[in-house]
Parts: C-alpha cells; structure tokens; sequence
C-alpha cells in the first residue's frame, strides 16, 4: 500500500501539465508524463488485500486505474515509472502508457482503456488455464461503472457456465468519471446481480486491508479449490479526480473530507501502532517505498525515448512485412 | 458574428436546436457537467436533466435507445466521448439505426445525431486515438461529417439535426480549443465541400484536423512555386463530387491527406473516384497502418506532416505544366 | 391464437424449397417465400394474452420470432403475407421480410434480425414516451437465448434509472437455435436477473393464454400507473425446428410429443368446451381465421413484386441524392 | 488429391490442426450441432466439447474471452456465424484484438482467427448479408483472409491458424456447398494472390465470390476479343501488391470487383493504389451504396453481374493497343 501510494503520488506530480482535457487548456509546461493517469490514490487496500493471496503465476486483468493492481501484482517499479514517462526501457517498450500498463511476466494481463473490457479476457484466459489443466486463477477487476456495461453480464454467466477459477472484483468507488454510480444503478448492485447469475458474492470494507485479505483468501481459496467463479465487492472512495488533469471539482468538498478520514494507509497504520508496531518500524516501510519510487522516477527521466523506428514492431506477422 | 471555440459552436447549435424543437434531447455519460471537453457546457442547466441525459456506462444501450427514441418521436443526439467507445455499439449503430429506414420499407425514420469524437489526442495511445470515419462511409444509411472549424461545426450541427435520418458527427479531439468567428443562423449544407485556397498545379483534399496541415503545405508549395488547390470536404457521406473532380480535372494532380490510417482510409475512395472519372494522377497521405503510440516519437509516426504533403503534391504537380 | 397457428402453418408451407441453410442443398423448386422463416408455432398463447392488454397505439418491439407479435398486435395479414412473399404490397414493401416483419400503424415497430437488438431500442422508445408526456407504454419481447446477451443488462437497468414504462416478455421456449438453454445460463433466469437489476418480475405458464392475459392485465397495469418496468417470463416451446429449413433434429422426439399433449390452442379450446362454448362456435373461430390466410395467401401471391428501382428509395435524406 | 465442399475443406483443415495442437479450440453458438453451415461438421464428436465449445448468445464475450485464450496460451478459432453479429463485438475484435501485441509493448500475442461469413445470402435482408472486409483491413493488427475455393479454404485456414496474430477470416455464405478438388498438407501464404487466368489486355482483381463473377466476365470478353487477367487476392490484408500491380502495368488497365458496397470498399484501395503506382487506367465495380433487400428485384440490385464487370473492362480497355 505504501509502494503504491508512493507511486501514484509521485505520478501525478509528474503529470501535471500533461494532456489536456475537461476543457481545460494545455500548460505552457512541457509535463515529465504527458498521458491521462487514472489514479488509484484511496483505493490501495483493494488492490493489495487481493494481490496478497495470489501468486505471480495467477493472472489479473485491469481496468484504466490500474497501478495499484499492476504494483501489487508484483510488476517492477522502474518499468512502470518508465512506461509512464512513454520511455524505451518502459514495460510497454512506450507503446502504452498508464492506460495499458502491464507486466505478462508476473500474470498482469493489462490495464484497459475501455470500460469492462477486461471481463471478457479474464474469464477467456480462466478458461485457458482450466483446458490446459493448469492450477492457476484470475482475478478480474472491475470499477462500479462497469457494472452497467453488458460484458459484465456475459462474463459473469460465461464464468458459471463453464465453472471457470477467476474471482471478479468490483472495486466501488461509488462513482463514474463525474456522475455518481448509485443513480445510474438499478437494484442493489454488482453483489447482487452476481447472485442472480450464480456467483456467490462477498461485500467488505475496501478501505480496510485486512477485512479485504480475509475475505479474498476465502474466495480465492473455494476459486483455486475448483468451486467456479466468486465476485469480491469492495467499498473505497477515489481521492483524486477521475484523471490526472481532474480537480474532481464537482464532489462535496464535505463528502471527500469525509473519506480522507478513513484513509486505508492510515487505518492500517494506526492498527499496526495499536498492537504495538513501533512507529520507527512503520516509517521505515514508508521511507523505502519514498526511496524505491525517487529512484524509479530518476532512472526514469534519464532512460531514452523510443526509437521512431519501434513504431512499426509488435503489430503483427502477415507473412507479407507490408505496413503500409 | 461571435468568437466561438470548435466547442463551444457545437454547444450553441445544440442550445438553438433544443429551444427550437422540445423533441430535442441529449444522452451521453457526464453530460450534466458539459461533457468531458465542455461540448455540452451549460446545456443540463438550462434544459434540464430530462433533455440533457446523464447515463450509465451502456453504450450498446445508449446507441440503442436512442433509435427508439427516434422512432418515438425524438431527436436524440448521443454522446459516444470517442469513437473508440462507439464500437461498443456497432450493431446499434450500423444493424439498427443506419438500416431501419429500409428494413422496415419507410414506415419509419431514424433522426440521430451520433457525436464521437476522433483523432490523435496528446499521448491517449492505441485506444483513444483513432480516426475510423472511413467505416461509417461504406455503411447505407449514415450520413458522415467531419468538420474542421468553429463556423462548420455550427453549421453543420444544425444540418445534421435537420437531416432527419442517422448522421454519424466526428469532432477532432484537438480541435476543440480552436477559436473562429461564427454567424448566427449559419447553415453549412451537407456535402458540400469549401475552397479554402484557389490553385492551379495540384489539389489537396482533406477534412477534419488535416486541413490545417494542407493549408500550411499549400503555403509552403506556393514559395516552392507551386499553386495548390486547397478543399476541405466537410463532409464525407455525402462528399462533393462536383468540387473535387472539377478541381482535379482542372489541376490534373490530386493529393488526399487525412488522419486516418491509409490503408482503406476514405482517401482511397476520393483517389479512386478520381482517378476512374478524371484521369488525374493521384496520391494519398494518411497514418501508416500502425496502432497509435504513447510516447511522443510513436505517436508522431502517426501525425500526417506538413512535409508529407508537399513531397506527395511536389511528385505530382509539374508547376506551370497542364495536360 | 388461432390466426397466428393459420398464419404460421400456411407460411411454413409456403417456403418449403426456400433459403439453404443448415449445410442443406437448396431444393430445385422455388418457393413462394425465399427467406428463412422463424415459426413461432406453439408459443401463440404468449403474443395473444400479452398484446390483449396493449392498445394500438402503444409500442412493441420484437424478436426474429416475431409474427405472432405482430399479428397479435393487430397487423394487417395481407401486408403482412405479402411481405414474406416479398411483394411491393408487403408492410415493409418486400424490403424486410419475416426476420424484419413490422407494422408501424399500429405501434409494431420491427422484428429484428440480432438477438436482444430490439430491448435498447424499446427503452429508448418508452423514454420518448415518458418525456413527451404520453399514456402509452412498451411491450419488449425477446427470447431465452437473450438474457445471456449484454444488452438484456444494460436494457433493463436503463428502464429502471429512469423509471420507464415498459413490460419486458421473456417468451422462455427453453432453446436456442439448436441449443438448449438451461445449460448456457447461471443462475435462475430472466426474472432472478430481473429483480436482481430492481425490475419486479412474474413467472408464468406461457401456454396458457388465460394465465398470460391475467398476469400481463396486472404487470401492464402497474406499468402504465408510472410504477416503472416489469417482467414477465413465460414457459412455452417452439413446435417447429429453430427456422422454416430446419427440421429441429437434434430434439429428443419424446420431448417434441410431451409438448404438443400442452399446445395452447388446446389448452384453451378444451377450457372453452368445458364451460360450455358450442363446438361449432370454436370451429367457426379457425374457419375464420383459415378463409382469412387462404385469401392472404392468394393476395400475396398476386401482387406484384417491387419495381428494382425501389432499392434505392427509404435509405436516407443526404441533401444530395448520391447513392453511389 | 480429394474432392470437398468448400466448408468440408475448412472443417477438414481444423480438425488436422486440432489433432496437430492441442492448443486449438473452437468456439461459439451451436458448433455441437456442427455449425450452422455444417462447417464444423464432426468437430465436437473428435474432439469433446471442452475444444469445440457451444456458447451462450454472447457476441462480446466470445471474442473477448477468445483473446483472453490466446493470451493464456490457447489458439482460438471463433465462429461469428454472420459478420453482421460479429458486429455486437467490434470493441473486443478492434479495440482488445487487434492491438494487444502493440499497446503492451510486445508482451504478448493474440493467435486468434475469426470466422465471420460474409455476402448474401438467398433472401437475408439487410441484418444478415453484408461484406464488411474493408473495415478490417483498415484496422493495424488484423490480418484478412477471403478464400473463393475449396482448396483456399483449406489451405489459407491452416495459414491463419499458425499466423500467431488475429486472422479475420470470411468465409461467403454463398459459396458453403461449391466442390473442388484438395491437396492434403496445402499451405497457402497469407498475402499471395492466385493468376486464374493470364490476359493481356485489362487485369480483373477480386475475392471471395466475385472471382466466379470475373472468371465469367473474363470468357465473355474474350468472345470480344479481349484478353483479361483474373486475380483472386485471396487474402486483402496483406494483398499482393506485386502481383496485382505487376499486372496493372502490364495490361495498363484495372478492374477491381467485390460484392461489397463499392464506396469505401476495400476495391478503392486497390484501385488508389494502382493509379498511384502505376498510373494505370481503374474501375470499380461493387454494389450500390444500399442495404440489402429481402425481396429477389431488390436484392439482386445488390449483386454484381458479369455484364457489369464486362462493360468496365471493355469501357478501359483497347483490345490490342498497350500504352
Ligand atoms: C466503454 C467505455 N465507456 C466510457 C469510457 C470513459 N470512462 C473511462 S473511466 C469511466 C468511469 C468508470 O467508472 P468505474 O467503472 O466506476 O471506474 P473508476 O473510474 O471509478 O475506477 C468512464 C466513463 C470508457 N473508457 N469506456
Ligand atoms: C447477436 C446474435 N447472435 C446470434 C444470432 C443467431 N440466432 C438467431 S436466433 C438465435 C437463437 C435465439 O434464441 P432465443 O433468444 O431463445 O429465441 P428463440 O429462437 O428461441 O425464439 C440465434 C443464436 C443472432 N440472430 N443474433
Ligand atoms: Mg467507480
Ligand atoms: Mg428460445
């Protein structure tokens, strides 16, 4: 958690001044990161309570706000950092940027650029492992948007019907972009319409790293013991605005000093102090991600820009070598 | 006349439309904050939330109910925030609203105006950036606009609400900031295509942000001694046949540049044309067929060049020389 | 009821020869309808106790099963055998035929050719209604096979936010194409999703068209009071192979027969001799309804074909009359 | 050598790379029941129904979890039934597909073919005939394959599946039932045309069922005493440009003709593409820009005849005289 707040703090830093949207202008300032971020600042306790219980042979799939997932999957900081600042030592070689951040090496399948999109893939690549007899799972996570998109639909029932290993995730941070996600919601919600597909569903408290681990490992337990499908349904808050360049003017100032009061970092420090953590010890967890983060933000800017040429790689084998 | 961004034109013919006719409504994620670059900016509060429709992240259903809206007796304008997220709603769009007209023998019709914007986008990568105005072209029954300025997006706008049957409406992203002078009133027919630039050696085609890129290479052709010919479509469903190919009877050397990738991009059809109906010698411009990159020198293999322009007219047009 | 088995038997007979499909050699003689058909025989009793609660002027989308909808919704039977005939006096002028059969008169706005196409376009449709202050309401009918479709979600949630009037038909034949159903899709079904997205929903016997009538007369009634969308699902069974060509195989026969000991023109004429309606006055029914097909049929087969140039017509209002 | 139906050689070619790799898995709806066009025909009984996989109605997500296949180490086959329904998931195919390898930089790969038939199809009506292979050669990342014979059918499908890339692949509805003889092992490269008849006086290209179309309108000219040359691209993307090119220069006249609406068709970037190249004269020759009709008069509006093709040869070409 710490790691990831210490990633995603330092890039927005990095990105202001970057792309332009919302209507607003383009700074005169030329930014470290150009591209859109999505931040998942507030919402770290999701990402690292269920990343806890897989391995790195498990496989994830994301959504736009994909960091914390990337980081707590276990993906190198240095890449990452890279990646963002659209560099050729990045984990997308500078193709993808935030958006599609990924590392296939420790099972991270993709962050995604449209809504849901990565439903269907989970279930697709769950169904893979489950043909090829292999004893691995999917964690597929999803935003409270994406529960109004028909792909969350399909991949539910798809998961029941061929009794596929992937624990789907809603990580609910109660809005959509600007619009708040309970008016645009019928029924109660992605626990709910789970069930009605036929899988089992769990609600818990996403700011609580603990309460999230606990459950997650049940889940994942009955997913890896061959119980089919299970959806996690998590409860956070997004700190930031929808994208690097939102103000995120449009909440109740009231309502987000309301959430920073239960900061996951800060509940699950203040637990650790209550059971005796020494406060040195739980600094010193913060002071190596700082380090980890500064020194993947440095080697970052001094790493080169893709070559032009690079473009025109990684698309595809026609056997032909026609790109034009 | 006022000074208007390219979104804040689009914003005021919507605003005139909506006072005009109550059969008038928009749908879209985010609309009630005036959409996600200030094209619907004050629209949900003079027009209510009931006119201005805030939804749930559907696009199949978006695009879909808005064709029963249609039916039903309004005028829907749907907001798809990128093209990219429109092929979420393909089969509404392309199955549904482009064919029920025919489908059902004219018992009924399909007045939509389908906005979603195109374009490279600072940085926005493979999915936020692409260009597929080429698609909606090849598919009866949609109508397909591409302007490139405030005043056309105004006045298109307002065309593509009265046109009474499906029009697919593509924005640029980075055209949105752009500021020009727009009359009040200004109906800018469909299909009908504006001279930006007289010329006499070689006509450039183009639309949507590429004109831009024509109007500088014609500047710089023209210190080369080269006189181009500068025609921004505007529309390309329908595309003005009489202004192209008379140019390009005229100058014998045509030259299509957009964003597009190139390959199947809606240049080839203008090239072609062309070529079957006026002999001219022709050449294209667009993106190479690659997906779009993050980084900055990815992303600018991309971007359709200045440069690009002049060398393609250059290798056409003998200055001076007609056939 | 009757009128729909009369319609479907004599169109079922006039295709014979047509569309090849099904890996089958088109036969040498040509048929009186070419296109495929999708009978909708035996599930009559659903199309008639639904649309007995609907006036002409509210609106209904259909299905690619969608004949009896039509007729039910009171369709002309001439147009509407032209059209399958392919004629210029057809309600979509030859243009559409079985799979886009519609009769926008009276409020019947399509067939349609893609699974679960016509639920957005029916909440759409309701919207306009609501916002323009109308009385009337939607009626959505689509088949089992939908509810695995992404639109079924997105629909039915879309109806609930804003409240909208209409009554979903979950017409439940418990097959696919040549697909059973029940294996495909997790969960309970239509109406366990349903009222999981908030729309209140009831099972019935869809063969029982008196059981249809009444539990339509209450939903129908809650709907246009402005209580929002409903659902009725209803148990009936496709008679006929999945399309016109098809002979339905790869059905146990034994479940075929059980099936049709529960045809709902049985059904209900068994009830009507029980409370004591005269046999004569049942067989002057299907009389009816028999001279009423023979003289479409005949009609249909003398009316003229479209003239080629009407291709190019009902397309699209350019500004510039370009076609090509 | 053994004599098949153009749909027995495709599912002749599956079964022996499903007995090669057991990596290959089909999927989509009622493939138990062999397809709906026999296609599959034995395919569930060889292989079990956890490699030849009947799905629910899912469009989106039979596409979606076949890229999640691929990515997990499968080498999907999906079966759209009608490229008209594939249409419900173009974002999977175009946004998920096609641009995995590239937006991740090369960390993975999506083998993937697709199989969506194309054409019309005896009285389908406008839902269900429409050839839509322009929009996927227009998409960087998709390969398009469009076989007119039995044998393409086997050998190209072979070709697709060890591609290692996504593989649009299109069969025509109209042609399931055609016979001809198939070599066993035949391997045709993606991106290589096929010379059915040598000319000299004006080159026909094509695909998928226009090729019949030209080879007919190819004996009828020579009645007329002149010469054409028929190509068969056989594969769009990539399309064999040396080929076709080569040919254009030679006989210095061009015929492109598909069943596809001939505006924005694929024909218009053969066609751009010779007249750039070689400067030769062009034609296309494609349907109108109208949704199929189910009544026959209207339909057949949508079909290209030999007379047509015929009349655009002879319309550029002078039989004899080479420029
Ligand atoms: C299909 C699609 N529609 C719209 C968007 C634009 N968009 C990006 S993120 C977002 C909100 C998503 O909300 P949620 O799923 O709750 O995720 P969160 O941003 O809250 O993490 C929207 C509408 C998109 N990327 N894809
Ligand atoms: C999106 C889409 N996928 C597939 C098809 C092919 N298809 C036509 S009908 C059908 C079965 C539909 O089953 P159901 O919804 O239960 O309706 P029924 O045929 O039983 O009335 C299928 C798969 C289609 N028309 N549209
Ligand atoms: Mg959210
Ligand atoms: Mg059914």
């Amino acid at each position: 958690m710490a790691r990831i707040r210490a990633f995603e703090n330092a890039a927005e830093i990095a990105s202001q001044g970057g792309v332009q949207a919302w209507g607003l202008k383009t700074s005169a300032k030329p930014a470290l990161v150009r591209g859109p971020l999505h931040l998942s600042t507030g919402q770290e306790a999701v990402a690292a309570g269920v990343c806890a219980n897989l391995t790195r042979k498990d496989l994830l799939t994301s959504t736009h706000r994909g960091h914390g997932h990337t980081l707590a999957k276990g993906a190198d900081v240095d890449r990452m950092m890279a990646e963002l600042f659209g560099k050729a030592t990045g984990s997308n070689r500078g193709k993808g940027g935030s958006m599609h951040i990924a590392d296939f090496s420790v099972g991270m399948l993709g962050a995604n650029g449209v809504v849901a999109a990565g439903m269907p893939i989970a279930v697709g690549a769950a169904q893979a492992l489950k043909i090829r007899g292999q004893p691995e799972i999917v964690a597929c996570f999803f935003g409270d948007g994406a529960v109004n998109r028909g792909p969350f639909l399909e991949a539910l029932n798809w998961a029941v019907v061929y009794g596929l290993p992937v624990l789907f995730v809603c990580e609910d941070n109660r809005i959509s972009a600007t619009t708040p996600t309970g008016p645009m919601t019928g029924g109660a919600g992605a626990a709910a319409r789970a069930e009605s597909i036929g899988v089992p569903a769990v609600r818990v408290d996403g700011n609580d790293v603990e309460a999230v681990d606990a459950a997650a490992a049940r889940l994942v337990a009955e997913v890896r013991a061959g119980s089919g499908p299970r959806l996690l349904h998590a409860l956070t808050y997004r700190f930031k605005g929808h994208v690097s360049v939102d103000p995120g003017a449009y909440r109740d100032p009231a309502e987000v000093a309301r959430a920073l009061e239960s900061d996951p970092l800060t509940i699950a420090r203040d637990r650790l102090v209550a059971r005796g953590v020494a406060a040195d010890d739980i600094a010193a967890i913060d002071a190596a991600a700082a380090a980890e983060i500064d020194a993947a933000m440095a080697a970052a800017a001094a790493a080169p820009l893709p070559d032009p040429a690079s473009a025109y790689t990684d698309i595809q084998n026609t056997g032909a070598g026609q790109w034009r | 006349m006022a000074l208007m961004s390219y979104s804040q034109a689009a914003a005021t013919a919507l605003a005139e439309a909506m006072r005009a006719d109550r059969n008038v409504v928009a749908l879209g994620e985010d609309l009630g904050r005036g959409g996600i670059f200030a094209q619907y900016r004050g629209l949900q509060q003079e027009f209510g939330a009931d006119r201005v429709i805030d939804t749930p992240i559907s696009e199949s259903t978006i695009m879909g109910a808005a064709v029963g809206m249609a039916l039903a007796g309004l005028r829907p304008v749907v907001e798809m925030r990128v093209v990219d997220f429109a092929l979420c709603a393909i089969d509404e769009l392309v199955n549904q609203a482009a064919k029920n007209r025919y489908m059902f023998g004219g018992q009924g019709r399909v007045p939509l105006v389908v906005r979603m914007p195109i374009g490279l986008w600072t940085a926005s990568a493979a999915q936020h950036s692409q260009s597929l105005e080429a698609w909606f072209a090849h598919i009866p029954g949609l109508t397909v606009v591409v302007p490139s300025a405030p005043a056309d997006n105004y006045g298109l706008l307002h065309s593509a609400l009265e046109s009474g049957d499906p029009v697919v409406y593509l924005e640029h992203k980075e055209l949105w900031g752009d500021e020009g002078e727009v009359e009040p009133g200004l109906r800018v027919p469909l299909g009908s295509a504006r001279v930006l630039r007289a010329g006499s050696d070689v006509t450039l085609v183009s639309w949507s942000k590429a004109v831009r890129t024509c109007v500088d290479a014609a500047s710089e052709l023209a210190s080369a001694g080269v006189s181009a010919e500068v025609i921004d479509l505007r529309t390309i469903w329908p595309w003005d046949r009489a202004t192209v190919l008379g140019s390009a009877a005229r100058t014998g050397a045509l030259v299509v540049v957009h964003e597009a990738v190139q390959v199947g991009g809606f240049g080839a059809e203008i090239a072609a044309s062309a070529a079957e109906e006026t002999g001219c010698r022709v050449k294209r411009v667009g993106a190479p067929r690659i997906p779009s990159g993050y980084s900055k020198p990815l992303e600018d293999e991309s971007r359709v060049t200045v440069a690009q322009v002049v060398a393609a007219a250059r290798s056409l047009a003998a200055p001076g020389v007609h056939p």
